[in-house]
């Protein structure tokens, strides 16, 4: 057991990995010297060299569209966006190219890049700088998706992620790169794809991922104190996405609520509410409740900043509401 | 100096302005060291503050060159083109901070700042995002026959993203009264502009594309104030032009950033090259203006500056409810509340449940 | 009453609206001489001339960034992306620009543009020129999004959309463009934002849009063969979204599908059955069943290509055993 | 000619090659009319096909200079690079008729058509989508040290897409193994070139990018095989390139295109400029070949590219289940079939309903 930080643990998953693999380079903007704009690749350019960590220029098209043809002339590619916010400047790499080769060229050859950026609120970094666009991720048929919430995931997600044969999304939160926990690495992790039941409760199911799961741990606890028990899901992957998780604690318990920092409208709440609210059906006893992202942009005002998104009192208010 | 200022007539020489060009970089100066001082204080909203300490000359002299009906976008180290535009600092410093008297009502702080009154169609945290709105605005200039020339002000980064070429290949093809604004403080975040480009030399990608293209050294803030006039009447006259204004970046890239990617020597010799000291020197080599003067006229800015921090730090924080507003146009209704939704939801169930 | 196809509808709705509005223009690639890709736009460069009528080279982020800019500045552009799969290149432009200039500058200025594509299967176009990618737009705070499935709405969509204050995308279906109907322009349209009743019936109701409007009247042709009546809503514009006829004729019939032709992944469709089962719940017999496109890429292939989205009999199958 | 040709060695004067240069470009020739004919007779899947005929330099040329470990990316008028780098024409049709035996078995078709043996890292309907593919190809050469060099490929119309810019002046700045191909048949749709750029000079951004830059006549195949050949090898040794080989389309943009925007005058002047007819007469002029030999060379190309037509029809569709594979790797579940979705929502209903 060590106490290791989010950012660490990534840090040292690539590390690892760069270690074991020696096709693994890393391209990004502030990548090497700089050891990235949140610190996750520092002084790993001092490790591996510049070969292997790459400063870019601010070129995040090119960033992306170079990773795709890395990974299909034998590197492992691990191309860096500094925020998630840059995602429309790349889908065109990502969704047309990265995500589609594979398919287009009749299984020729495939793509097997990881896509590392963080997301989020929590740093007054305004409307291009705080997003949660994992939907336009999921979404998008031939991309994998990670996000995770604890320290030990950010290390094993990441590490697996550096196995998959398919492209990665692999999207941090910014809010928790200081975040500590003590982990035993050398423990086995959960496969990748596998959702964990971070707690469990009789009364209702929260579904959730990333830094929403810790809000959502606070409500539950809250929740708990007056008696309501929640068990709380933590998706970890949403491509692949654990339904048979899903479905056996919902179906068990009947009530299902599912909490997402994304903005609400045609995010990733709504494909799991919608999934939920389809193959659930008979065993839910109350609706499933969305408790997501406003739809509108975030603000730099930090009061408007943090009531743009869910947060532990919310949820747990709903999900009292929901039990009364 | 809360209007823009309007051009000399072209081809005046400029060094009658350098008075006034001096006192726009030394309120430009003035004001980013208040911001500084404001975050030290923890009075702004976030840190990603980018202060333009040692561009002020690139600041000064390009909008100097423009006319009060000019339009620009800057980049995400804007405060001091917009304050050399005219801009309140009261209400720049207070959108800085988050509050509702801000420019933008705390929604958009140092980062998307803008004022439509003065032409700025805003600052943008996406490095290059603002860059393509500019030939959009040669466009209406053009429709319209209203002889504005748009100006996209960036960093030496921004010559890393496509769309610039593609705006330029624009302007040019099409002879929009556009200029394209490189302020080219030698680094993008920890990235040496030779660690970032082969061709340093910036103009000459203008050139190839068919527009006017220059480089200036930006510690001399007449020549800039001189090439950005050649440029920008070229621009309201067919030609659209590319200007690289070459200076250094005194401090960090954001607040937090100590810079520790340059060595000593080179930040000391970078911060040599001030453009307000040599402006200043130069006011009193020539006898223009006295040291006394200068110090009276600095002290006053120094005091109109200090004023700005204790105006936002009185500011309130917008309304919580303000959140929804502005999404879509007044005339529209604002977008649900995910509150108001789940109330609507279990209440319902709470009837029929 | 004349008849009229989908493409001479559409550019009957740009030739009156910039007949009566001269600060609208026109700029995307092969507009003007070529009369785009599509023929939409076919002599209008006659007609306006080409200050009005722009033709552009294939730069596709700085046409929708010129044309934010000039929508700041007192033009109404009209930007036309040939196909909706160039979306992914600009997102940003559309994204963290058309969409949040409004919020970001705290209310100064809104962008009145009109971002014209189409998209959809049935040209045998390939992954990278037959995609449903609306879901996106939907998901994005800010934009509006219009989505026509018929000639009449081909005309009033249009010209609804190039009087808002607010950026609208506008999609259209390639395979509509030579559809033909008898319309008549001068009757009143319904207004923006509302859904219209193609068809009522007291089994179920189907919700959708753009060309999956014709599968489903089809598939409810034949369901009513069977005896099976279908309520089928075309939604029109999907921002706004007229939930209120929605809720209306679910809350009647209590059984809903709804139908896209988008990948189902947190696509539009999973926002509709998440918003319907949620806001519905106690009024619904069975669950919200989605058809829609399958979470692939779209092949060359004619067979495989019609296979990956929903067709008539698909839906009317479904349909059929919802109600058994 | 079923595998790629190892290029001469440096330096070596290519006019030895012409035979051989010849025969390409009458395969690829060949090869797009029988393309077209298919059209016709309606076995293709769709559309959207873009012939390379009057293009056949650029195809011949460049793929000549190319050695057997080197890779390549090409856009949507790409069978005649495939073709001329050793693909196989059968597999070549199959894919374009959307048949199961094709390159990518139907799901990629005339525009997104690879094979990974040869090289060929795929065409791509996004035009400029596949330039920055060959950064990354460039990077893996110099990691793996393997020698090789990377083409993309593309378009004069691709020149507005701000990622080759972006990716021109990353292989500078890397000293990547990297030719960036332009084939310049002086239209992008119904746009001519002067109507999409102000400066036509294109080479002169690469050099502004601080890339080697030339353009050639491409009505000379031999010239165009001698720059490429100095192009490539300088990509080789570390200095990347660019080369714009002008030629022109001789037909519509696709098959439904009959170009009415250019005038009848200007389509006899370009299609004057027949690349193949050029090198016969100039293999006859030289003595090299006899009029008759190559007339025979001719005819065993037309039943060679005859036999395409023949085999492509003959083939069968993919299998609709085929749809859900390759989404993923293999040892991967294939996405659910939303038919399975619905029958196991619907299964339930009726169980538990
Ligand atoms: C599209 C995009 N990529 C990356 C960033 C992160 N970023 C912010 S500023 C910056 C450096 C910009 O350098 P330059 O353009 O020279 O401006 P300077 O900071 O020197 O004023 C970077 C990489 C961003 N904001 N937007
Ligand atoms: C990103 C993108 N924009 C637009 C198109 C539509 N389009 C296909 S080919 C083409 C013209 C390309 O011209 P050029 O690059 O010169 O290639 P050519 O057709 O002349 O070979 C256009 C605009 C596209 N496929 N991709
Ligand atoms: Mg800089
Ligand atoms: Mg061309």
């Amino acid at each position: 057991m060590a106490e290791l930080t989010y950012r660490d643990a990534l840090r040292k998953a690539l590390a690892d990995a760069m270690t074991e693999n020696p096709d693994i380079v890393i391209l990004g903007e502030e990548v090497g010297r700089y050891g990235g704009a949140y610190g996750v690749t520092k002084d790993l350019i001092k490790e591996f060299g510049p070969e292997r960590v790459i400063d870019t220029p601010i070129s995040e098209p090119s960033i992306v569209g170079a990773a795709v043809g890395a990974a299909m002339t034998g590197l492992r590619p691990v191309a860096e966006l500094m925020y998630v916010d840059f995602l429309g400047m790349t889908m065109d790499q990502l969704a047309n190219q990265a995500a589609k080769i594979r398919y287009m060229f009749g299984g020729q050859i495939g793509v097997p890049m990881v896509l590392r950026t963080q997301g989020g609120t929590g740093r007054s970094a305004g409307a291009q700088h705080s997003q949660s666009l994992e939907a336009y991720v999921m979404h998008t048929p031939g991309l994998r998706l990670a996000m995770p919430a604890t320290v030990a995931d950010a290390y094993h997600l990441l590490r697996q992620a550096l196995e998959r044969p398919d492209p990665v999304v692999f999207i941090e939160h910014k809010a928790l790169y200081t975040m500590k926990e003590d982990v035993d690495l050398g423990a086995r992790p959960p496969a990748w794809g596998k959702a964990a039941v971070r707690r469990q409760g009789k009364d209702l199911v929260i579904v959730t991922y990333s830094r929403q799961l810790h809000y959502v741990m606070d409500a539950a606890k809250a929740l708990s104190a007056k008696g309501i028990e929640a068990t709380v899901i933590d998706l970890r992957t949403l491509n692949p996405l654990d339904f048979d998780t899903i479905r056996e604690h919902v179906e068990r318990i009947g009530r299902a609520m599912v909490v997402s920092e994304g903005a609400m409208t045609a995010g990733v709440a709504a494909e799991l509410a919608a999934r939920i609210s389809e193959e659930c059906f008979d065993f839910l006893e109350e609706p499933v409740i969305r408790v997501a992202g406003e739809d509108i942009p975030i603000s730099v005002s930090p009061a408007l900043e943090s009531g743009s998104v869910p947060g532990p009192q919310l949820i747990a208010e709903m999900a009292g509401r929901l039990l009364a | 100096m809360s209007k823009p200022k309007g051009a000399s007539a072209p081809g005046t020489k400029t060094n009658s302005d350098l008075p006034e060009l001096y006192r726009t970089m030394r309120r430009v100066r003035s004001f980013e060291e208040r911001v500084g001082e404001l975050f030290v204080r923890g009075q702004t909203a976030g840190s990603m503050l980018h202060l333009s300490i040692g561009e002020e000359s690139a600041a000064a002299g390009i909008t100097a060159a423009m006319k009060p009906q000019d339009t620009f976008t800057t980049h995400h180290r804007g405060h001091g083109i917009f304050l050399a535009r005219g801009a309140d600092p009261k209400r720049m410093m207070a959108e800085i901070g988050g509050k509702e008297a801000g420019y933008c009502h705390g929604k958009g702080g140092s980062m998307h700042i803008a004022d439509m009154g003065l032409g700025h169609l805003g600052a943008n945290a996406i490095v290059g995002g603002g860059i393509p709105a500019v030939v959009g605005a040669g466009l209406s200039a053009r429709r319209k026959r209203n002889n504005a020339v748009s100006v996209a002000f960036f960093g030496d980064g921004a010559t890393g993203q496509g769309v610039l070429y593609e705006s330029m290949n624009m302007a040019a093809l099409w002879g929009l009264p556009v200029l394209f604004a490189c302020i080219n403080n030698q680094y993008g975040m920890g990235t040496r502009i030779d660690q970032a480009t082969a061709n340093t030399a910036l103009h000459e990608r203008a050139i190839a594309f068919g527009l006017n293209g220059e480089s200036v050294d930006g510690l001399d803030v007449e020549e800039v104030a001189e090439a950005a006039r050649r440029l920008v009447d070229a621009a309201r006259a067919g030609k659209p032009g590319f200007l690289a204004v070459s200076c250094y970046r005194f401090y960090g890239h954001a607040r937090k950033d100590k810079s520790p990617y340059r060595d000593a020597a080179e930040e000391e010799a970078g911060r040599q090259r001030d453009p307000v000291a040599f402006a200043r020197a130069r006011l009193i080599e020539r006898g223009l203006v006295k040291a006394a003067e200068l110090d009276a006229l600095d002290s006053e800015i120094a005091r109109e500056m200090d004023a700005t921090i204790d105006f936002t730090i009185a500011q309130n924080e917008p309304p919580l409810a303000s959140m929804f507003r502005d999404v879509f146009d007044p005339s529209e209704p604002e977008p649900e509340p995910v509150r108001t939704r789940l109330n609507r939801v279990l209440a319902t169930e709470q009837e029929n449940g």
